[in-house]
């Protein structure tokens, strides 16, 4: 008989170990992006305009609350309906064919059907007037839109990321006049964290990680 | 994915012009409807892979309207043509629940069963959605056409051949356009027809003061409230108000003096389980009972059957009359003849004050051209039509074909009307025999106007434009006189214009704003009692009048020959007279009296079911061969209810519907054809055992208590007030103070909720209120049988017959038992021993103390319900949401998540009302304040039995509540320290040997 | 055996009659695997079982199509038949493990001819067991939640529950026998290779072994790793069942709530696993031969074993209904009273006659070393088991706290597939094993062998021939 | 007998006996004889012929050992940072740290740890797994498995001389004499 094995099986046998260790691996790593579509941070979705917060925002310098009215009062920031858009768009750039879509949506009432950039799951409960009242910045979640030529996502919006802030607040939190300014950034001084958290009654807070928090 | 908002939104945009809402904020400011709250709710728990979403905004946006902010709208929504006030939430337009209106006086915040379903009724997409002409789908130009070309044949002949026939209804607009009609055509015959409708009322109060009224009663200022077979609190226009005034004279914390109420009953229902004395009687020992009653108040009156089978409970009820004299109410029911509402009449003139604790009311609704009432009115028409003489008749809603008596044969007359309009909300049986269906607006689709039982008066606005197309009962009228302005809005406002003094606008905005006209109440009627000769008892004569049980015993158990029973209609408590039919909500409404849902049942008393030989579950052949020659059959499942009068069958009717919908047909049986235009209400049959049997979908099989009397302390008010603590008397019941855990401190808010029991009358309204807000789905009759019910609060029903239980003047034995009711939701245990059992976290306690249940982390080990003393706890065992029809999901609302398959979920105590409370109060930066919070079983209850609040408020009403010494908690000994607490049932019967 | 010095039947429990030599027995038992023809039976079975056991993937995958409303189960009564099959199955799998690892933490000799296969039937049982906690889930597919690991919602496995301190009793439990089983198996592993013939066999054999060379030192520390499993394995016979009656004692519903469990548990556990492996061993000791390697001395401890388990559980039996009135507590006292008497009683009585009175023949040695009484006792005895943990999972649910809320369960159709499903997989699993396996432990005869008969144990030329008369030649 | 006209590396020679105590006194025998590196291969456990070969230390045991504390602690400190540190959640008000829930999953865990470390040390100090060995390519060698008791007097020990060695093992009763290639 001499041996079963000889070297040639002997590696054979080792490399094909190897690669079935390699094979879970990547498998492990192709799911986890397989469930993380589309909420991929960083590529922004195609849009039937090629809608440029960098231009309006960082540019024109339009205030975020022009379009997105009704942040400070109802859980959804709002999306403009398109004769906001005319109350520029009337004069400004009429021809260029790009805004096509846009005029005849005014005319026959065809509504735009913008991509979700920011999408959560319908199981979690976000309420923008909660968070700006609370001196969250849009930035925090929303990052620079005004460096954004087509919008994209600034942040994973996993629940591991929300529960960062909910957990710790005080860095990310900005004093009221600050909160809609694109360059909003949270103080990294401990006693004006201090400071902020009392002026937002967020020092007992226990209840920001209550699961009813988010999820009805 | 086609969102619900894309249905509705614009239709809103349409309507909304010109309304206001109540709540809409006074500056206007151009605001953006988004749609993420509309698909908030579609895709429920545990979705697994998020897909790609759109935000699709409008293209002109509306006004008023913040996106995912609820708005409430004020309107009203008719209850047998009356109105009751509600305010309606809308979520980006689509109505997704119902409140009741607290400035209404026949709602004061409060509704029925009914209104909570109507949304359901709204969206369902069964409704018909076109106009069809002998079976072809036609348009409306059609139908003008079709009616102009006869306007002027009817005008020649004034409009004979022209006949309506209508429910009832109080609508001012509506009455105006009919007699504009009548004007046009004088010869107009108007029928009004209502199954439920009782023609004795109008005629007692005729025979009482000589000119039909309506009696309005103030229960809150009675003592001693005595119902000859009328239970008011439920299905009457004012019911969800007298239930609220009854019960403010029923709490024996307050001062107050205690009422009693003693009622006399030939079905078990809601008032005789709250009563403190009842009886059940046969009709005509009913109708006796009252005859004797006059007779001992000196009424003129022919002498009644001396003889009482229940002699000393009469004797009780005199002596409690003549003790408190001037605070006293009999009630008729509408099924006693015009006697002996003529009689009740006559005793409220002395028993009660006239003006205090009753008035009498001109008539609110619209009469019939034959003031002989609404049956007589249906007679004429249907000779009428069978003589050949109606030419056009347009039916106002309604389903004659269906619910008419069986011996008028109105089918066959209809067939003789060469041109026949039905609008209805349906396609069902009377469209099917008519040439012309016009799909109806729901009340949520159009403008109109209604009256309260008080003869207040609101206005109904649309909330969303027709979502099937439907058109309004003055449309259709305007096709007989086309006016310039044929637009309803423009038509209310016209009349209404013409009421109204200086600035109108004004004034309709504030209406609108308030949901009802004021000053409208309708002022008492000098009604000045004139009682001549009186008929002698009706029912006396009956051959039945002797009791079945006395029959001879020979024949049970071997298939009696036809035995002849006293047949009792009664309106079925969720579909009524059948217009409920096709709403799976109302039919999956456990009936309060025997938690049977999906059907109707015969009610039979133990002795005479024993006397037939059968038992629940079992079916009997009902006979009758009275009117119309040819013999009626009718097969029906047997229930067995303990306080059923015996030798009498009560049938509910509105079910074995044909044409309902997919959801109403073919459930239970249809009780209409063995009712006779004679005895609307108590007909006569042969009964025999069929030997078949039926399997009735329970959500309550033992409906005993096992000598578990912990779970309902129960006491005398003489008992209460020597030991006001009974409930918690004895010292295992107390919640123990020792435990082994360092308490958790609940700073902030500290939930808690109180239901008393001695409000609670066991209307249902709580439960399906808190299906209509949290989006609880239903699963059908064979699922219910399962033991799968979803509903997350529940009436628990027991028949107890423990000493203080039991009424002491009934001396009959057979009906003792009491029926007592017990509504459960989640404790909310600080203890929960349920979320220790839970592998995964998805059901934990909050920093508010709420036992919170986290669907999309849950995955279903069903350890926490087997760990739920109480067994609250709901599950997915298949995926019972709908998932699928567009309607079904724009009903949802957007605040719950709608869970799927596999997940487990209870009571929250409406978390999603908390949440929005407590952020709206947070942008104020102040704290949440009582009241502000108000769940939705507490919303709806008419007796406000439940209280909720913040434990750590000291303005807190569920303080006091807390504080009251019947409070106690279910199985405390188990101390699992239940948030929801009950006050004890205390009854206030007449101590016996008071006499 | 007419020229072995003291017939089989007398001999002492786990003795080898003279006349078998080392290479005898390996030949004798590797034959089973290598030469032996499959038999009609053998095939017949396996087609049946596969069958039956197709039929078993279709009702899981109705199931995962359908959710558990597929089942009889509702609310009140949450848990059917799933947890019921659960703690049947994993009950059994306790059996094997006691008989390798307790029998020989106190040298019992005579588990030698039996552990291999007890703990291959250890091992598929706990693979049925942990199969139904998962398939009873709502969302299946979220079981992983359990187990604690770092992820994007940053939540870990609520430990306060019996259900999680299950899933980990389960996996260690099912691990340690997996490793346990292979420790034993590993020389024997080698004995196969050595004999292997197909090159395939030999390879796959050879993989398996390791390399195995029996030297001294290897033999040495092995002992003592095998020691040390078996005496890791002996704690978690009683911890895995301990916890499992957790998931009802730490409940509170009259019926679960009983400090008596764990012992309780544990005792029924024992019972039916012993139950079990007699269940196996009767048709393969007469189906292989092997009747004087297991022998009846062997069957005859086993049944007393068993017998003494079973006194404990019915002890538990009496002591459960005794406190449950003594407590006073009248909820208990209604649940034990509805046992007797009520809806499920004509059921529970079956139990108590499978458990109680059938088991009492064993009083007689006669019956103890009849092989078909005690074989069908042995299915008496799974059924008797398999319905107390039905009554212990249902009777309690269906009358609770509140009448109200009182239902009542009845099996659907599938639950009865999942149930004969299961056991056909587990039959199924049973018939490749002692195919492809060595399904008694080759090394522990041949120790066995030495210990009897010394150095002569081994001498060729001795009746070694007609021993091994089935080896080709 | 497989004898080579060149010289071969050799592994060692191998003795062939037939029964464990023949086997045993060879091995005595040897280590008289100042044999020090030694292999005994036999088909099942032989008392005391390890401590014939010279014994060895046991280290099984204290792996055992150490792999069960590991687990514990492990298991303990892992539910305890869950619980109380990383998400402290209020569960039906018990504590958070409610130590005696986290015995059972702790004692699984030690258990697992320790059964595994006694399992993976065994073949680690036997060096296994090792697939390919001289021994293997004898054929004789296969009955090790079996019926047949070797001994091997390895070529590193430095008594070790190809003729001599065989003589002596051939004076031992050896059923058989091997050379066992390198």
């Amino acid at each position: 008989m001499a041996q079963v094995f000889d070297r040639g099986l002997l590696l054979a046998l080792k490399l094909s170990a190897l690669i079935a260790v390699a094979l879970v691996v990547a498998g492990f790593y192709l799911w986890r992006w397989a469930i993380d579509w589309p909420y991929q941070v960083g590529s922004p979705p195609p849009q039937p305009l090629p809608f440029s917060h960098l231009h309006h925002v960082g540019e024109d310098g339009i205030d975020c609350r022009y379009c997105h009215t009704s942040v400070e009062t109802s859980p959804f920031a709002g999306i403009p309906s398109s004769d906001t858009c005319m109350s520029c768009h009337s004069q400004l750039f009429r021809e260029v064919p790009l805004f096509q879509v846009l005029h005849q949506s005014v005319s026959d009432g065809t509504r735009l059907r913008w991509s979700a950039v920011n999408e959560i799951p319908d199981f979690v409960y976000f309420n923008h007037s909660a968070h700006i009242s609370h001196g969250v910045p849009c930035t925090a979640c929303h990052g620079r839109v005004d460096e954004m030529p087509m919008t994209e996502r600034a942040a994973s919006l996993h629940m591991r990321w929300c529960l960062a802030c909910h957990r710790q607040p005080a860095q990310h939190l900005v004093m009221p006049a600050q909160v809609f300014s694109t360059m909003a950034q949270g103080s990294a001084d401990p006693a004006r964290q201090r400071a902020l958290l009392t002026h937002y009654g967020l020092n007992m807070r226990r209840w920001l990680t209550d699961c009813s928090t988010c999820h009805r | 994915m086609k969102s619900p908002a894309d249905i509705a939104s614009p239709n809103v945009l349409t309507q909304m012009r010109g309304t206001d809402a109540l709540t809409a904020p006074q500056q206007e400011r151009r605001r953006v409807l988004g749609l993420m709250a509309a698909s908030a709710a579609l895709v429920g728990a545990g979705c697994s892979a998020p897909d790609e979403r759109y935000l699709v905004p409008y293209a002109e946006g509306p006004e008023q309207l913040l996106p995912g902010v609820p708005v409430l709208y004020a309107t009203a929504l008719a209850e047998r043509g009356y109105a009751i006030g509600a305010l309606v939430e809308t979520n980006d337009g689509r109505p997704t629940k119902v409140e009741g209106n607290p400035r209404h006086p026949a709602s004061l915040g409060s509704t029925t069963p009914q209104m909570q379903a109507s949304v359901l009724q709204l969206w369902d997409p069964a409704r018909s959605s076109v106009l069809l002409n002998r079976g072809q789908i036609g348009l409306w130009p059609q139908l003008q056409t079709a009616i102009e070309s006869q306007r002027a044949a009817l005008e020649q002949s004034a409009g004979a051949g022209l006949h309506i026939l209508m429910r009832p209804s109080t609508s001012p607009l509506l009455a105006s356009q009919l007699e504009r009609i009548r004007q046009r055509y004088p010869r107009l015959q108007i029928a009004v027809y209502d199954p439920l409708a009782s023609d004795s009322q109008p005629a007692g109060t005729q025979l009482a003061f000589g000119r039909a009224l309506e009696p309005l009663y103030h229960f809150d200022r009675v003592r001693v409230v005595v119902t000859l077979d009328a239970d008011f609190l439920q299905g009457q226009p004012g019911s969800v108000r007298y239930a609220r005034d009854l019960i403010s004279r029923r709490i024996p914390d307050r001062g107050a003096d205690m009422s009693r109420l003693y009622a006399v009953e030939s079905t078990p229902g809601l008032i005789g389980a709250l009563a403190d004395h009842r009886l059940s009687a046969r009709p005509d020992q009913i109708e006796a009972l009252a005859y004797r009653l006059a007779d001992a108040f000196a009424i003129a009156a022919p002498a009644a059957p001396a003889q009482s089978p229940a002699a000393r409970w009469e004797q009780g009820l005199l002596a409690d009359l003549r003790a408190h004299r001037g605070a006293c109410l009999v009630i008729p029911g509408d099924g006693m003849p015009p006697a002996v509402h003529a009689l009740a009449c006559a005793l409220n003139e002395q028993l009660g004050t006239p003006g205090v604790t009753h008035a009498y009311l001109e008539p609110l609704g619209y009469q019939p051209t034959s003031a002989a009432g609404s049956l007589d009115s249906l007679r004429m028409l249907t000779e009428a039509a069978s003589a050949g003489a109606v030419q056009l008749l347009l039916i106002l809603d309604g389903n004659p074909v269906y619910d008419a008596p069986a011996d008028l044969q109105f089918a066959s007359a209809l067939a003789r009307i060469p041109q026949s309009l039905h609008l209805s909300a349906y396609v069902d049986e009377t469209s099917a025999a008519c040439t012309w269906h016009i799909p109806a607006t729901h009340p949520f689709e159009q403008w109109g106007d209604l009256r309260a039982y008080d003869g207040t008066t609101s206005l109904i606005q649309p909330l969303i434009a027709p979502l099937y197309g439907g058109h309004s009962a003055h449309e259709l009228l305007d096709l007989l006189t086309p006016l310039q302005a044929s637009e309803d809005h423009a038509q209310l406002q016209a009349l209404w214009r013409s009421r109204a003094d200086a600035d109108f606008d004004q004034r309709w905005r504030g209406w609108l704003r308030a949901g009802l006209i004021d000053g409208t109440a309708a002022p008492a009627a000098s009604a000045r009692l004139q009682l001549t000769t009186l008929p002698a008892p009706q029912f006396a004569r009956s051959p039945e009048a002797q009791p079945v049980a006395t029959a001879p015993a020979a024949a049970v158990g071997s298939a009696p020959a036809g035995r002849a029973v006293q047949l009792i209609f009664a309106a079925d408590q969720s579909v009524r007279d059948g217009q409920w039919s096709n709403n799976a909500w109302l039919q999956e409404l456990p009936r309060s009296m025997s938690k049977l849902t999906w059907g109707n049942a015969a009610y039979v008393s133990p002795r005479t079911a024993a006397a037939l030989g059968v038992q629940t579950g079992d079916e009997i052949w009902l006979e009758q061969n009275e009117g119309s020659g040819l013999p009626r059959q009718l097969r029906v499942g047997v229930w067995v209810l303990p306080q059923q009068p015996d030798g009498c069958i009560t049938l509910p009717l509105g079910y074995g519907r044909t044409s309902a919908g997919p959801v109403g047909d073919g459930v239970g049986f249809d009780a209409y054809p063995l009712r006779l235009a004679a005895a609307p209400w108590y007909g006569q049959a042969h009964a025999r055992r069929a030997g078949t049997r039926w399997s009735p979908a329970l959500t309550q099989r033992d409906q005993t208590l096992h000598g578990r009397d912990e779970l309902l302390p129960l006491a005398t008010l003489g008992q209460f007030r020597r030991e006001p603590r009974f409930a918690t008397a004895s010292e295992d019941e107390r919640v123990p103070d020792h435990t082994l855990y360092p308490a958790y401190p609940y700073p902030g808010y500290k939930w808690a909720m109180t239901i008393d029991l001695n409000a609670c009358i066991g209307c249902n309204a709580c439960t399906i209120a808190c299906q209509a807000e949290n989006n609880i789905p239903v699963v059908g009759a064979e699922q219910v049988r399962l033991g799968r019910v979803m509903h997350w609060i529940r009436i628990d029903r027991y028949e107890d017959d423990r000493p203080e239980a039991v009424d002491p003047l009934d001396t009959a034995g057979s009906a003792r038992t009491r029926t007592l009711f017990q509504p459960v939701p989640c404790m909310q245990c600080e203890h929960a021993p349920c979320e220790e059992v839970c592998p995964v976290d998805a059901t934990v306690h909050d920093s508010q103390g709420l036992n919170l249940q986290i669907y999309n982390r849950c995955i279903g080990t069903r350890f926490c319900s087997n760990n739920c003393p109480y067994k609250v706890r709901r599950f997915n065992f298949l995926q019972y949401s709908n998932q699928s029809v567009e309607a079904l999901k724009a009903l949802q609302n957007p605040d719950v998540t709608v869970r799927r398959r596999g997940v487990m979920e209870k009571c929250t105590y409406c978390l999603q009302r908390i949440e929005r409370a407590r952020i709206a109060a947070e942008l104020e930066h102040r704290g949440v304040r009582d009241g502000e919070i108000v769940t939705a079983c507490q919303a709806v209850c008419p007796t406000q039995a439940i209280r909720f609040g913040n434990l750590n408020d000291p303005q807190a009403q569920v303080l006091m509540t807390k504080a009251s010494a019947r409070n106690y908690s279910l199985l405390a000994d188990l101390n699992t320290r239940p948030r929801t607490t009950y006050l004890a049932r205390v009854l206030n019967p007449a101590e016996p040997d008071r006499g | 055996m007419a020229d072995s010095p003291t017939p089989v039947a007398e001999l002492r429990a786990g003795d080898i009659p003279a006349g078998w030599s080392y290479r005898s027995l390996t030949e004798k038992i590797t034959y089973i695997v290598f030469y032996r023809r499959s038999r009609l039976p053998w095939f017949t079975g396996l087609a049946l079982c596969l069958l039956l056991s197709l039929m078993f993937c279709a009702a899981v995958g109705y199931l995962l199509f359908n959710g558990p409303g597929i089942w009889g189960i509702a609310i009140p009564v949450a848990w059917g038949y799933a947890i019921g099959n659960y703690v049947w199955w994993i009950g059994m799998a306790q059996g094997g493990t006691f008989i390798s690892a307790v029998l020989l933490l106190v040298s019992q000799t005579w588990r030698r001819s039996i552990n291999r296969s007890a703990e291959a039937m250890t091992l598929f049982a706990a693979v049925m067991a942990g199969l139904f906690p998962i398939l009873h889930l709502g969302r299946p597919w979220f079981f992983y939640w359990l187990a604690p690991y770092p992820n994007k919602m940053e939540l870990w496995p609520q430990w306060r529950s019996p259900l999680v301190w299950d899933f980990f009793a389960i996996a260690a439990y099912l691990l340690v026998s997996l490793m346990f089983w292979y420790a034993g198996l590993l020389p024997d592993l080698a004995s196969m290779r050595d004999r292997a013939r197909g090159r395939l066999t030999q390879v796959l054999f050879a993989l398996a072994a390791l390399g195995w060379r029996g030297e001294a030192r290897h033999w040495k520390r092995h002992q003592t790793a095998y020691l040390l499993v078996a005496g890791m394995a002996a704690p978690l016979v009683v911890s895995v069942h301990s916890v499992v009656s957790l998931d009802y004692a730490i409940g509170n519903t009259p019926g679960f709530h009983s400090t008596i469990f764990p012992p309780y548990f544990v005792a029924g556990a024992l019972f039916s696993g012993f139950a079990m492996v007699l269940t196996l061993l009767i048709p393969m000791r007469r189906f292989f031969h092997l009747e004087e390697l297991i022998t009846p001395a062997i069957i005859d401890n086993m049944a007393k074993v068993m017998f003494a388990v079973n006194w404990v559980l019915i002890y538990s039996y009496v002591a459960e209904t005794f406190t449950n009135f003594y407590s006073g507590d009248p909820y208990e006292r209604y649940m034990s009273l509805d046992r007797l008497t009520g809806l499920y009683a004509p059921v529970y009585w079956i139990q108590i006659f499978c458990n109680v009175i059938a088991t009492q023949v064993l009083w007689w040695r006669w019956a103890r070393r009849n092989l078909t009484v005690l074989f069908i006792l042995s299915l008496v005895i799974q059924l008797g088991m398999w319905i107390e943990r039905f009554i212990i999972t249902v009777q309690p649910l269906h009358r609770d706290f509140l009448p109200s809320a009182w239902g009542a369960f009845s099996p659907t159709r599938w639950d009865w597939l999942t149930l004969f499903g299961s056991c056909a997989f587990f039959v199924l699993l049973l018939l490749l094993f002692v195919r492809l396996l060595p399904a008694i432990s080759i090394h522990d005869l041949r120790g066995q062998l030495h210990e009897q008969y010394g150095s002569s144990a081994g001498k060729p030329g001795q009746q070694s021939g007609q021993r091994s008369a089935e080896q080709p030649t | 007998m497989n004898s080579h006209p060149e010289p071969v590396r050799l592994y060692g020679l191998l003795a062939e006996f037939d029964s464990a105590d023949a086997l045993l006194q060879a091995v005595y025998r040897a280590r008289e004889a100042g044999f020090h590196r030694l292999e005994a291969y036999s088909p099942f456990s032989i008392e005391g012929l390890d401590e014939a070969l010279g014994g060895t230390r046991e280290y099984v045991p204290l792996i055992t050992l150490g792999g069960g504390v590991l687990g514990a602690l492990i298991g303990y400190f892992l539910q305890w940072y869950s619980a109380t540190i990383n998400y402290p959640i209020n569960v039906g008000g018990r504590p958070l740290d409610s130590w005696p829930a986290f015995l059972p999953v702790t004692f699984e865990i030690a258990v697992l740890g320790a059964a595994f470390a006694a399992l993976l040390g065994m073949l680690a100090l036997n060096g296994l797994p090792r697939l390919m060995h001289p021994l293997f390519e004898l054929e004789e060698f296969r009955r090790a498995s079996s019926d047949r008791f070797f001994l091997c007097i390895c070529s590193r020990d430095q008594r070790f001389d190809p003729q001599a060695t065989r003589g002596f093992l051939d004076s031992l009763g050896a059923l058989a004499v091997l050379e066992v290639p390198e």
